[in-house]
């Protein structure tokens, strides 16, 4: 009995020193399958570095180098950083001399846009969220119901009411227009992500504060909020992956100077007169990549203690 | 055979030596506690005879098989969590018969036993709610039930009591030796309270940074401390552990100047083996008489604060030389605050430590 | 009664809130004026902007400012037919799908610019100066009425792509005249003679599997003789089956026929159907992703840079990426053709083909001043140099003096097929139905395509369709 | 808290004062409607939304005066929800009955017509229909899809091991793809002549593959492609569940010796299946709206359309606005419906255990 425990033990899976810990054998496994996982992904970056001519070359290259000779060379490609340059600096016209393509713009906006609104709606949502939690209105799930709603119709029916309302008070375009759209976009989520945490919390600690004389704005700043600090960063993390990626908003309400990338990243799906641009494509992408997966990594942690709350409540 | 012995057991978290060279042995039927302040390593060692952490070196010993490297699961123990640990999501009952269900038994056997333990731990009104729904008293019972309604190797008990109020540990500790001691098996009880330790435990282990410091009966632990933590820790109100100079033995009898005074105490022979040095002087608060004359042999001191705790009253007393000096008197003995004191200690119950903390015996 | 138009009350409301507010500063200065144009972004388009900014110089001594969106291709119609339908009245000049005149006709959008060009001679001059089937295709709606709503921004039509080093191997024009005989087609003079029949022995005749020979070298990967447009997004299929449809007797629902022309048993003729099987036919010898339905103008574009096939006929809009050695495995093997014909019973080779290509447009809501301005723009594009420009730049032009003159030719390999096809290029449904009539249609061909259904039944269910949807539109009686 | 709600006494309805809220919405309505009617639109707009604008103002009045900070903490989501999403909902609806198209400017009240014709008419209702029995079966395949990789992802990283960290962050990765960029790889990925796929399996059997040319294969490279991207959601919030879980009950369960699989059922599953509930409806209610990977994929064909890429040929493209809103309206009352049903069987379960 003891042998067969051992075994485990000795190939890392298991670790006799407490439950729920496991040792590098267990590392080595999930890296395989997270790399296999990530797969997709490690392609899309590796093509970013490829020679133009080399994105669509059959047999497929996978690798920037051999490894040794690990890889044979009809596998292997030369990397390059060219295609970065093409993003922000190309020739838009045949043989024309390189100009700005407008990148460095359009990676601002996506910035701005998706921060601050991202922000705004934890602002707005986390107090709203706070008010459903702890003054239920008469119908309180109904209104939370409807909230929800607001996620499940496809955009494209509600977008030419947005539009003509845009053109009517003049944000067509505008930064403002965008970052309130998107706001409400991200409400619905924010509002039920962050009630679930304030009702996980403990009400005693709030009375208690609120029989030591503190006011109810104190109670949520300096009692409620700091116990959900990881409740906001997981949610601001949600916010900012589906905000940083939305397409038919951006496409339909923001102007030449307010475009965001996933718009202006189908320049290089047809590009110049012609189809997919792989290399300029994948380029954009891993660039487009860097913010949103720095966030979330540093923000890991409150991922991971952060999204904890009971039930689905109704 | 039901019994429980740790031998050289050491636990190390990356430098930090949580327990080091625990020794224990518990006999069938024996309760012992392992007692100490926060941080001593109790848990760690309980843990570690749980098989929730895997011992650094030495050997975890139960039913006379080594188990350092089995698995809880194949230790056949049971174990009371202090947070109980109740499944939340289960009723008392399938909380109770969860440990069953790996014994293979029908479905009547195992309510029938269910049922057994239920009335045992006064929980059978309760069965069906969830843990949630209970009080923090049946919590505890529950977790004890469900402890006991196997048949295991041995029982582990981590601050089972540490949740209740003064009143149910009271009855608690009451009901769990009495429970205990209808099944005979090698029991071991963390806590840090020493009342629990003396009333339930057949020998007490104390234990002090990861070290085992005295095992022995809780007259043993009280009566005769092994060195000035155990002496210190055991006891309420704790013991006067006062530094002297030892001048000379003669006679059974301890020259010392104590406090700025000459006294001349019965001492244990063992004492004539130190030499003239400094000595720590351990006398329990309430091996005191008070005497009206200055005599020899006593201690001056003057009252400075009075606390009666009902039957008796606690005197903070000063000494002449500016120490602290725990006295316990009869209720019926009246002292005011400033009044001068004459204390003299009763021989037989006042310990001589070495200068390394060690008791000095025969 | 008639309930409130509320729509169009709206859209007035936004449009005197938006002329209130941005009224003032606008037109402050009143010899500024902006001219903003949604374009789709590619180079074309670019070049556009490029010429103006750098060469532009206004007869008026305004100061005018062109004020482009360059929005990718894959999202342009999405962007404009959303801005024109909420009334955002966000451009004056447009870059539209001829085949959208209709639609955006209708709603009010495009603005008519008959008055312009009597009022304008020179104008009328230029515009007329451009071939009259382009000009027919981009500008007028009813299509071939004389009402004028657009001109030319990239005229296009399809022509064959080849592979020289292939087509003109020794080897390979051996075997061919052996099998076949006949000449394996290797000039672009060859190619321009091609019937459908010779396009499908070059299939056959090409198809080789990884390993077997080909030019001489096995080959590196499966290698196809032919491609063309077969995918299932937009237009991708309907612009090559129309011609083969009107080259073998068969037609589409005629717009220009309207209200007595009919759906049924036209669209459905046994010509069409022919002309749809013998397309059909053609597709067994393609890259197998045509059996998948997403074989579309840029797929089969695709195939032939990377070398994949021997011929391919696509718009001369994807050409200029074939030229370029970073984008193409075969710039320097180019051969290019027209588009293959049918040979009629007479001997005489029956050309027609869909023009592809587009127009930009004038906005309803565009200002006298910027109509003023926008006119003298498009006289300025239209004009001989600046169409020359844009031919040596990578453009087409439709205008005669220019595609005549010698120096034509000389500025893309392609520009040999380029005159002589415009005779032949025709255009479809400039009607509002335009998108219902081209989904289902699209839909249908795509069950053909990639096998679900044989071509009559197609046919059928197209033109039963299209009897419903136009015959409710009052457009067949 | 909720008391000081509760005792204040409901104003009488035609005091006159800012915080009647009652009278505000009476006297909008009343001046609404007859603006609409009387005054041109460009006019009433103004007028309807300074109605909407009083009535919202006495809302906030209302309870500022009774302290009602609910009221006032909801405000803020509540105007922006309904400016930039319930107002054009709303609107979208009152055009679903009408007979409007946006590319036409006339409007004609049709009442429940374009519902009938979108449920009835021989040539729309077969494509919705099939469309949205595609849809279902979309959702049905993918989100369980989703559930289960993402769910054993979970597993996989439940436990505290070296670099799980590093480890966690690939599989969180595709994620955060834009849609354009991984469905257009993953037209790469499933080129038959080109593709990853097709050369490994070339390699193996020696024959051509083309996944894409039948309907099982073309939902299957949909289905996974989505699976893909999305898995990862759950995997967190799963994840989070298991990580919430007390070290403590899995110890008292091993030394209660209970075997793995009752510690799950036990232990873990109580505790995870509140997240997977709200991770089953959040990817519901996303997955309903699948459409740009079938645009990139397949175009809608081999029988992969889906309600919400037909939603956008008929709205967009084909600017049959009212058809289009009586379609989604359809669609968004099944979603209602579904995620109802959802959070009865989640409330219930949680309340019987």
């Amino acid at each position: 009995m003891a042998e067969h425990n051992s075994i485990w033990e000795a190939l890392g899976f298991r670790k006799a020193s407490g439950v729920g810990e496991a040792g590098w054998g267990r590392t080595l496994f999930v890296a395989i399958v997270s790399l296999i996982y990530f797969l997709p992904v490690l392609f899309i970056i590796f093509t970013a570095f490829k020679p133009q001519d080399a994105a669509l070359s059959v047999p497929p290259t996978l690798s920037p180098t051999s490894f040794f000779g690990l890889i044979p060379d009809k596998y292997v490609f030369t990397p390059t950083i060219e295609n970065f340059g093409s993003v922000f600096n190309r020739s838009m016209t045949s043989g024309g001399a390189p100009e700005s393509t407008g990148f460095d713009r359009y990676f601002f906006n996506s910035i701005v846009i998706a921060s601050s609104s991202v922000l705004l709606a934890l602002v707005i949502g986390t107090l709203a969220a706070f008010g459903f939690s702890r003054y239920p209105l008469k119908g309180n799930d109904t209104y939370l119901f409807i909230i929800l709603t607001t996620r499940m119709l496809p955009a494209i029916v509600v977008i030419i009411p947005v539009i003509l309302m845009f053109r009517v008070v003049g944000l067509s375009g505008s930064y403002t227009g965008i970052i309130l759209l998107y706001t409400a976009f991200n409400l619905a989520f924010t509002i039920w992500m962050m009630k679930s945490f304030f009702d996980e919390l403990s009400l005693d600690v709030e009375d208690a504060a609120r029989i030591d004389g503190s006011s109810d704005m104190k109670v949520f700043f300096k009692i409620a909020l700091p116990q959900v600090v990881a409740g906001l960063a997981a949610t601001f993390v949600f916010g900012l992956i589906l905000t940083w990626n939305e397409f038919l908003f951006a496409l339909l309400l923001s102007g030449p100077d307010t475009r965001t990338v996933p718009v202006a990243m189908n320049q290089a799906v047809s590009s110049g007169g012609r189809g997919t641009d792989w290399t300029l494509l994948a380029a954009i992408e891993t660039l487009f990549l860097i913010p949103v997966f720095l966030v979330t990594f540093f923000l890991q942690n409150h991922l991971l203690r952060g999204v904890t709350f009971g039930t689905v409540k109704r | 055979m039901s019994t429980i012995e740790i031998r050289k057991v050491t636990k190390q978290f990356g430098s930090f030596t949580a327990v080091k060279d625990a020794d224990l042995k518990v006999e069938a039927g024996e309760v012992v506690c392992l007692l100490g302040p926060s941080g001593c390593g109790k848990t760690t060692t309980l843990r570690m005879i749980a098989g929730l952490e895997r011992a650094t070196s030495g050997d975890v010993i139960i039913a006379g098989q080594r188990m350092n490297e089995l698995s809880p699961q194949k230790r056949d123990i049971a174990m009371v969590f202090q947070f109980y640990a109740l499944y939340p999501a289960l009723t008392v009952g399938q909380n109770i018969s969860m440990p069953l269900h790996s014994e293979g038994l029908s479905k009547a056997d195992s309510d029938a036993r269910v049922m057994k333990v239920a009335q045992i731990m006064h929980l059978t009104e309760v069965l069906d709610r969830m843990p949630n729904q209970i009080s923090e008293g049946e919590k505890q019972r529950l977790a004890v039930a469900r402890a006991i309604v196997r048949d295991p190797n041995c029982f582990l008990f981590d601050e089972p009591l540490s949740r209740l109020d003064v009143e149910l540990r009271h009855s608690m500790r009451g009901q769990i030796k009495e429970v205990l001691t209808g099944l005979s098996k090698a029991t071991v009880i963390v806590t840090h309270d020493q009342l629990e330790a003396l009333t339930m435990a057949s020998r007490i282990a104390i234990m002090k940074d990861g070290v085992i410091e005295q095992v022995g009966t809780p007259h043993e632990v009280f009566a005769k401390p092994v060195n000035v933590f155990v002496a210190s820790f055991i006891g309420t109100p704790q013991m006067n552990l006062v530094e002297a100079d030892l001048q000379s033995f003669g006679d059974g009898k301890a020259s010392v100047i104590l406090a700025g005074q000459s006294l001349s105490i019965a001492a244990d022979p063992a004492v004539s083996r130190l030499k003239p040095s400094k000595v720590t002087v351990g006398i329990r608060p309430r091996a005191f008489s008070t005497v009206q004359d200055k005599g020899g042999d006593t201690i001056a001191a003057q009252a400075e604060l009075i606390e009666p705790m009902g039957a008796e009253t606690l005197i903070h007393a000063r000494t002449s030389s500016g120490g602290d000096i725990r006295v316990v008197v009869p209720r019926d003995k009246r002292v005011k605050v400033g009044e001068a004191l004459h204390l003299k200690p009763d021989p037989r119950q006042t310990h001589f430590f070495g200068e390394d903390g060690k008791a000095v015996r025969a | 009664m008639t309930v409130v138009t509320k729509m169009k009350g709206f859209a007035a409301a936004a449009g005197l809130a938006a002329t209130l507010m941005t009224g003032g500063a606008t037109y402050a200065l009143a010899e500024e004026v902006t001219l903003t144009m949604a374009v789709p972004d590619w180079p074309p388009t670019r070049i556009m902007k490029k010429f103006f900014d750098e060469q532009y110089k206004p007869k008026s001594g305004n100061t005018v400012k062109l004020d482009v969106d360059f929005i990718p291709w894959p999202d342009f119609y999405t962007r404009v037919n959303a801005s024109l339908t909420s009334g955002e009245q966000k451009y004056n000049f447009i870059v539209s799908d001829s085949q959208w005149l209709g639609a955006f006709v209708e709603g009010g959008y495009y603005r008519k610019i008959n008055d312009l060009l009597d009022a304008d001679p020179e104008f009328k001059k230029t515009l007329m100066s451009v071939h009259p089937a382009p000009l027919a295709a981009y500008s007028t709606y009813p299509y071939k009425s004389e009402n004028y709503y657009g001109f030319p921004q990239f005229p296009d039509v399809l022509v064959n792509y080849g592979r020289k080093d292939i087509l003109c191997h020794e080897e390979e024009q051996k075997n061919f005249q052996a099998k076949y005989g006949k000449k394996l087609p290797c000039t672009g003079e060859e190619l321009d003679a091609m019937t459908w029949d010779d396009f499908k022995n070059v299939g056959e005749f090409f198809r080789r599997k990884k390993g077997e020979m080909l030019a001489g070298a096995p080959a590196e990967d499966d290698f196809y003789g032919i491609a063309f447009q077969a995918g299932k997004g937009y237009d991708f299929s309907s612009m090559q089956i129309n011609g083969f449809i009107w080259q073998m007797g068969g037609n589409v629902w005629d717009e220009t026929q309207a209200p007595t022309g009919q759906a049924e048993g036209v669209v459905n003729s046994p010509e069409a159907v022919a002309a749809l099987e013998k397309y059909l036919s053609l597709l067994e010898y393609m890259p197998p992703v045509a059996k998948t339905g997403t074989m579309d103008i840029f797929k089969s574009d695709e195939l032939f840079r990377e070398g994949k096939v021997a011929m391919n006929i696509d718009w001369i809009g994807l050409g200029e990426a074939s030229l370029d050695p970073k984008s193409s495995k075969v710039s320097d093997k180019l051969v290019f053709g027209q588009m293959p014909g049918t040979m009629g019973p007479d001997g005489k080779m029956i050309r027609w083909s869909n023009i592809g290509g587009q127009p930009f447009v004038l906005t309803t809501w565009t200002t006298p001043e910027q109509t003023t301005e926008a006119v003298e723009f498009v006289k300025w594009w239209l004009s001989n140099d600046i169409q020359h420009q844009f031919a040596a730049g990578g453009g087409q032009s439709a205008v005669k003096e220019v595609y005549e003159d010698p120096k034509y030719v000389t500025y893309r390999p392609w520009n040999r097929a380029w005159a002589p096809q415009l005779d032949w290029q025709k255009d479809v449904w400039h009607v509002p139905q335009f998108f219902e009539l081209l989904t289902q249609q699209q839909d249908q061909f795509d069950l053909a395509i990639t096998g679900k259904q044989d071509a009559k039944t197609t046919l059928d269910n197209i033109a039963k369709f299209q009897q419903d949807l136009l015959t409710n539109a009052g457009l067949i009686q | 808290m909720t008391s000081t709600t509760a005792t204040a006494p409901p104003p009488a309805l035609m005091r006159l004062s800012p915080d009647n809220w009652k009278l505000a919405i009476l006297v909008g309505l009343i001046v609404s409607v007859i603006a609409a009617i009387a005054l041109p639109a460009s006019a009433s707009f103004w007028i309807i939304g300074a109605m909407a604008a009083m009535i919202g103002a006495a809302f906030v009045v209302n309870a500022y005066r009774r302290k009602y900070y609910g009221g006032l903490l909801v405000a803020p989501a509540i105007a922006v929800l309904f400016v930039m999403n319930i107002f054009p909902l709303l609107w979208s609806l009152g055009l679903s009955f009408y007979a409007y198209q946006s590319n036409q400017q006339s409007i004609r009240f049709v009442g429940l017509a374009n519902y009938i014709k979108v449920l009835t008419n021989d040539i729309a209702a077969p494509a919705n229909w099939a469309a949205l029995v595609n849809t279902a079966m979309f959702v049905v395949l993918t989100v369980t899809a989703q559930m289960i990789v993402g769910f054993l992802l979970a597993m996989m990283f439940a436990k505290q091991f070296p670099l799980r960290k590093y480890l966690l962050i690939l599989v969180l990765t595709p994620m955060m793809l834009s849609v354009v960029a991984s469905g257009v790889f993953f037209t790469y990925y499933y080129d038959p002549t080109f593709g990853i796929l097709s050369y490994v399996v070339n390699a193996i059997t020696g024959g051509q593959f083309i996944l894409m040319s039948s309907k099982v294969g073309a939902v299957a490279g949909i289905v996974f492609a989505d699976a893909w991207m999305w898995s990862p959601f759950v995997m967190l919030l799963v994840l989070a569940g298991l990580v919430s879980v007390p070290k403590y009950l899995y110890e008292a369960a091993a030394i209660d010796r209970v075997s793995k699989w009752r510690q799950f059922w036990t232990i873990t599953f109580p505790y995870i299946r509140g997240l997977l509930m709200l991770a089953l409806l959040f990817r519901t209610i996303e997955a309903f709206k699948l459409a740009d990977l079938v645009i990139l994929l397949t175009k809608g064909g081999n029988d992969t359309m889906t309600i919400s890429y037909h939603l956008i040929r008929i709205a967009n493209e084909q600017n049959k606005t009212s058809e289009g809103a009586a379609i989604s309206y359809l669609m968004l009352f099944m979603v209602i419906v579904l995620t109802n049903l959802y959070l009865y069987i989640a409330n219930r379960r949680s309340q019987g255990a």
